[in-house]
């Protein structure tokens, strides 16, 4: 199905019905992954993959246009290039170790101390979120940081003058229609933002953590914005305060690698930051998990208010 | 905190970043920026001192010893490079003030800075990094700064070179991506050196080849080697003029040393040298690149342009000494990375100077520039000779250097080859100097040198390019012990 | 041969979803759909990660005392970062589509080519 | 009785997406988009009681809530596009 | 097998048969507002009867609360996002197919 899917894409010239099947595709991958054991991951590409990304093509599409306008060719020299990656793949797949093999070399190595060890290590049982944030914590730092760096790329590509002043466009208006909409999404925003919660501390013992709560934080907002119009959403939370708190969940996560450093152990070393090791990795993983959800959240708000931004200039222009 | 400066090169100008977005004015945020990016050139002279006289580091992050944990491993060659990155950031940032605030919109100059710090976070967490994995993300948070750094230019053409490069990049990362787990696959681990040890017991699978093949050619895509450099001119001719400056000097330095780090300590040396037509293919391509890069490089208009085409045949200089696969052609490459810098450094903050001061880096506009401003005409000069590698310049020793290097490997044609390859250089640097100097400046131009705060840096870059030209001691036996060490390192 | 191809079914759809996804990123002249088929790319690159991390009859990496095999939690790990750095990449580009747009009045690559060279 | 369901749902699946590939019109897509979603939400849940690991219940959470956004965000979008045809018509005209 | 066992194997079987039904409905059904309701109503009603027979086998716990609030959530969003559909389809001007066009 998601070959499927994929041909479709590549065969369809309506972009939005594009955007559409490849958000099909996300949760398809989701759901693929679950059937992997991924759980942690099907959350991210569901947030992401189905969510996020589709929502920010559509409103790039409402901006460039919705279709596209040269008839397909179909190219020999990609179709070689391609085939040549696919041949190397290919070859590849020869040697590899059969799928689901439990003494295939990546099960042997390294992994088996994290599942055996990370329950003593790190006392926590979701050991792609120890992993994830204290053996490999650095990549995650990482993480954060490609997140704060396309926030600040985004801003710097679609950074409009202050329209907070500005009065109500049009577009806006026509906004107060959906009755419904309004009511049903009021009633829903404040259980989302509980939820965002409950996954971003519940992260430790089930599926989620810092990024997926900061997703579907982010979430909650954009569905106010998209239905109350972006400037009321300005004037709830305020745009330069979004920026900042970008800077801090990153600042965040950097603190604590460096109280670490201070308190005589490595950057990121959080089983000097209490007396017991075990209780130092606990606060580690929360505070560096409640930076990354920070910085996620600020700057998946921050891009959606640019795109907007953008949205309703073009709007005013077309007045 | 002497044990943590591993790490602290990294985050400093990290967390700096943030920081930075923080402070807001621009001016503040260059100030913040200099300091930083002065404090990373203190940190990796320090580094560099340490590992010349203790040998290599190795720094685990977050008190997991490396297999588990990510480790930070720092030799002779990335302490080296970081310092060649570091303190080109420095140079070149001390002289930005004036031409990005000429040339970027005032809203957008914090951003810039702070992309500028992301960047150079970026760069120097791929060299510090002894993680495969870490590479990548490292690698990407110095690609996205980038594609914002680029995007930031003022013509429109700008725009479409950072979206050009945003794809092939993202291309590129991904392949090393998909190379870097075949080898995880293959292996288990993440680690260089422990897959440097584990990758030989399965070395002749196909899977481990093809891992291999999709990393090089993603390196190759990040690095603009001959065939897929496309991206390349476009980015740094709209880039600002002193993004074009920092890029130019540093990042295709980043992917050369990747190139290294995965052929040479990763793969092994062994395992290149099974390979043997790969070597000829990097010489050949290496070849074809330094020519036809070098001929288009003439025809063109825009100086910049011309020296970015210029780029992309120094990097084939490079290599071919990689190419070569014997210690003197690595050691030939290593120090190309160090001069290149240099002289690279030299000509593109020249062409900032000229675009600050113009408006414009067309050839024709430049007509009797040497008298309107000679101070900057003269450093674009010096460099220009550097560039073709006359004596007395540090041009002259990677040259020499990799000449050496074929003959000693009995490759007499290649040899030859590159010294055409340098009289090509003459002629698109002559260009130029004879627009400079042998025409005279239309009447109406009121142009005047420029600033002190350009020009220090700029004489800077192009005393170290005479300097390290006659005295070769620190970078020749720095980067003959980098050599040996890489290729003893696979054995 | 048909030994190979139940043991690495997996690796063969990955393989296809690759050449869509990185066909797409060559041969299409939109932009937004480029970035589309970059992100189809990127997700048969998470697969195969995943893939490779599985192992059967394994379960989910959370503790339980009731379970005694798990599925290997390092790609997974790795993969949240690199969806992370996905969507990072998308918007990016998405914004510079945008600012692309305004700039050319086009959002197709042809169009563009066309515009730079006058 | 819970392998008979999650064959069934991928059934339905599979149907919901043939209509999203024929459309014609775009609300055909959305419609089938949105199937698809809920139909995900129920796979995983079942799905997690038939691994014995009813944590997975989080996520089916989250698809049912990203499904609700990705349909209004298509859903607002859309009107906005067709606010903007319908505009520029009247401009032609 | 105990009660509840069979209950809740009782109510997935008709909820999956809802579920069919609608997607089959969905495709066959000439029109943007016939399938509509093909999709809208089997959605439901069958995510009902399904969350409903996994509760049983649920038993009491947080595995519960968790059931109820993903059907509290289905229950709210599935008739809001049909109708701002349907909504939508009809502001853009499409028409449902009535009397002749139909038979056609």
């Amino acid at each position: 199905m998601l070959i499927a899917t994929a041909i479709g894409i590549a065969v369809n010239r309506d972009l939005l019905s594009v955007v559409m099947l490849s958000s099909i595709y996300g949760l398809l991958s989701a759901n693929f992954f679950v059937t992997m054991d991924a759980v942690d991951v099907a959350f991210t590409e569901a947030a992401v993959g189905a969510g996020i990304s589709p929502l920010l093509m559509f409103t790039t599409m409402a901006i460039v246009g919705r279709y596209e306008k040269l008839p397909h060719r179909w190219s020999l020299s990609a179709l070689v290039l391609v085939s040549i990656t696919g041949a190397l793949l290919l070859v590849a797949t020869m040697d590899m170790p059969a799928f689901g093999a439990p003494d295939a070399p990546a099960q042997q190595h390294v992994a088996p101390r994290y599942i055996e060890q990370s329950g003593q290590e790190v006392g926590i049982p979701n050991i792609v979120t120890s992993v994830l944030a204290t053996y490999r914590g650095f990549d995650t730092f990482g993480e954060v940081t490609v997140i704060f760096t396309a926030g600040v790329g985004v801003l710097s590509l679609l950074m409009v003058g202050d329209r907070a002043t500005k009065p109500l466009s049009s577009h806006l208006l026509k906004a107060s229609q959906h009755k419904i909409l309004r009511i049903v999404s009021k009633v829903l925003i404040a259980p989302i933002l509980l939820f965002a919660l409950y996954v971003q501390f519940h992260g430790d013992y089930g599926p989620g953590g810092g990024f997926q709560a900061g997703v579907i934080f982010a979430a909650a907002i954009i569905v106010y914005t998209m239905l109350f119009g972006l400037d009321s959403a300005r004037q709830v939370i305020d745009q330069a305060w979004v920026r900042v708190m970008a800077a801090v969940g990153v600042l965040l996560y950097g603190a604590v690698g460096v109280v670490s450093m201070v308190n005589g152990g490595n950057f990121l070393d959080y089983d000097v930051l209490a007396k017991d090791p075990l209780h130092g990795q606990h606060y580690g993983i929360i505070v560096i998990e409640l930076g990354v959800g920070i910085t996620v959240a600020a700057v998946m708000v921050l891009i959606y208010f640019s795109f907007a931004g953008r949205l309703v200039d073009r709007g005013h222009q077309d007045d | 905190m002497l044990s943590h400066l591993p790490i602290l090169q990294v985050i400093l100008p990290l967390l700096a970043a943030p920081s930075c977005l923080i402070l807001g004015r621009p001016a503040l945020a260059w100030g913040f920026s200099f300091a930083t990016s002065a404090a990373a050139m203190l940190i990796s002279m320090l580094l560099l001192q340490q590992v010349w006289l203790e040998g290599p580091i190795s720094y685990f992050l977050g008190g997991w010893e490396a297999p588990w944990g990510i480790e930070y491993c720092i030799d002779l060659l990335n302490a080296f490079l970081l310092l060649i990155v570091s303190s080109l950031s420095t140079v070149v940032l001390a002289g930005t003030r004036q031409s990005v605030a000429a040339e970027v919109e005032p809203n957008k100059q914090t951003l810039f800075y702070v992309s500028w710090l992301l960047c150079l976070a970026g760069l120097l967490g791929i060299l510090a990094t002894g993680d495969a994995f870490n590479v990548f993300v490292f690698l990407e948070v110095s690609s996205l700064s980038t594609y914002t750094l680029i995007s930031l230019g003022r013509d429109r053409k700008a725009l479409w070179a950072s979206y050009q490069y945003l794809i092939v990049g993202t291309i590129g990362a991904t392949f090393i991506l998909i190379g870097i787990g075949l080898m995880y696959m293959m292996t288990g681990t993440l680690n260089m050196q422990d897959l440097a040890q584990r990758l030989p017991v399965v070395a002749d699978t196909r899977t481990v080849f093809a891992a291999y093949a999709f990393v090089i050619v993603g390196v190759c895509l990040k690095l603009a080697l001959f065939p897929l450099h496309l991206w390349l001119p476009n980015a740094y001719a709209y880039a600002p003029s002193a993004v074009t400056a920092f890029l130019a000097a540093t990042a295709t330095k980043v992917a050369v040393y990747l190139l290294i780090r995965f052929s040479f300590t990763v793969f092994g040396a062994d395992f290149g040298a099974m390979d043997i037509p790969l070597h000829q293919l990097f010489i050949a391509l290496g070849l074809i690149a330094v020519f036809s890069a070098s001929l288009v490089a003439i025809l063109q208009i825009d100086i910049k342009r011309a020296i970015a085409y210029s780029s992309v045949a120094q990097i084939g200089y490079m290599i071919i000494g990689l190419g070569l696969g014997s210690a003197a052609g690595l050691q030939a490459t290593l120090l190309h990375l160090f001069n290149h810098a240099l002289m690279k450094g030299a000509l593109f903050m020249s062409l900032a100077a000229v675009a600050l001061r113009m408006g414009s880096t067309r050839l024709d506009d430049l007509a009797g520039l040497s008298q309107r401003m000679p101070l900057t005409a003269m450093a674009f000069v010096l460099g220009g000779l550097s560039l073709i590698g006359v004596p007395l310049t540090v041009g002259f020793i990677s040259k020499w250097y990799l000449v050496i290097a074929t003959l000693e490997m009995g490759m007499w044609p290649v040899a030859v080859l590159i010294l055409v390859g340098s009289l090509l250089a003459v002629m698109y640097i002559w260009r130029v100097v004879e627009v400079m100097y042998f025409r005279d400046p239309p009447a109406s131009s009121q142009v005047s040198e420029a600033p002190v705060s350009v020009l220090l840096p700029l004489w800077l870059l192009v005393v170290a390019n005479i300097y390290f030209g006659i005295d070769t001691a620190l970078p020749v036996s720095v980067t003959a012990d980098a050599a040996q060490a890489l290729l003893g390192w696979g054995k | 041969m048909t030994d190979m191809l139940l043991t690495h079914y997996n690796y063969w759809v990955v393989m296809v979803l690759m050449m869509i996804g990185f066909y797409i990123v060559i041969a299409q002249g939109n932009l937004v759909k480029k970035l589309v088929g970059l992100n189809i790319f990127q997700t048969s690159v998470f697969i195969l990660y995943i893939s490779a991390g599985k192992v059967s009859g394994g379960s989910a990496p959370i503790l339980d005392d009731a379970i005694s095999v798990y599925s290997n939690p390092l790609p997974h790990v790795l993969i949240l970062t690199a969806i992370v750095v996905g969507i990072a990449t998308t918007a990016l580009g998405l914004a510079l589509i945008i600012r692309l747009r305004e700039a050319y009045g086009s959002a197709e690559e042809k169009d563009i080519q066309e515009q730079n060279q006058c | 009785m819970l392998t008979v369901t999650t064959v069934t749902l991928l059934l339905v699946m599979a149907l919901a997406l043939s209509r999203a590939f024929v459309g014609p019109t775009v609300f055909d897509r959305i419609l089938a988009a949105n199937m698809f979603g809920t139909k995900t939400v129920l796979l995983i849940a079942v799905i997690g009681f038939l691994f014995g690991r009813p944590e997975f219940l989080d996520i089916a959470m989250v698809y049912a809530l990203i499904n609700f956004i990705g349909v209004i965000g298509m859903l607002r979008l859309i009107e906005y596009l067709e606010d903007e045809n319908s505009s520029s018509q009247e401009e032609d005209a | 097998m105990e009660t509840y066992e069979l209950l809740s194997a009782v109510l997935l079987a008709a909820g999956s048969f809802l579920l069919l039904s609608g997607g089959i409905g969905v495709l066959r059904f000439p029109d943007v507002y016939s399938r509509m309701h093909a999709a809208g109503i089997t959605d439901t009603l069958g995510a009902c009867l399904i969350l409903l027979a996994l509760m049983l086998l649920a038993g009491f716990s947080l595995v519960l609360l968790k059931l109820m609030m993903i059907l509290a959530f289905l229950l709210i969003t599935g008739p809001t996002s049909s109708h701002a559909l349907g909504k939508a389809a009809w502001k853009a001007g499409v028409k449902p197919l009535t009397g002749k066009s139909l038979q056609r």
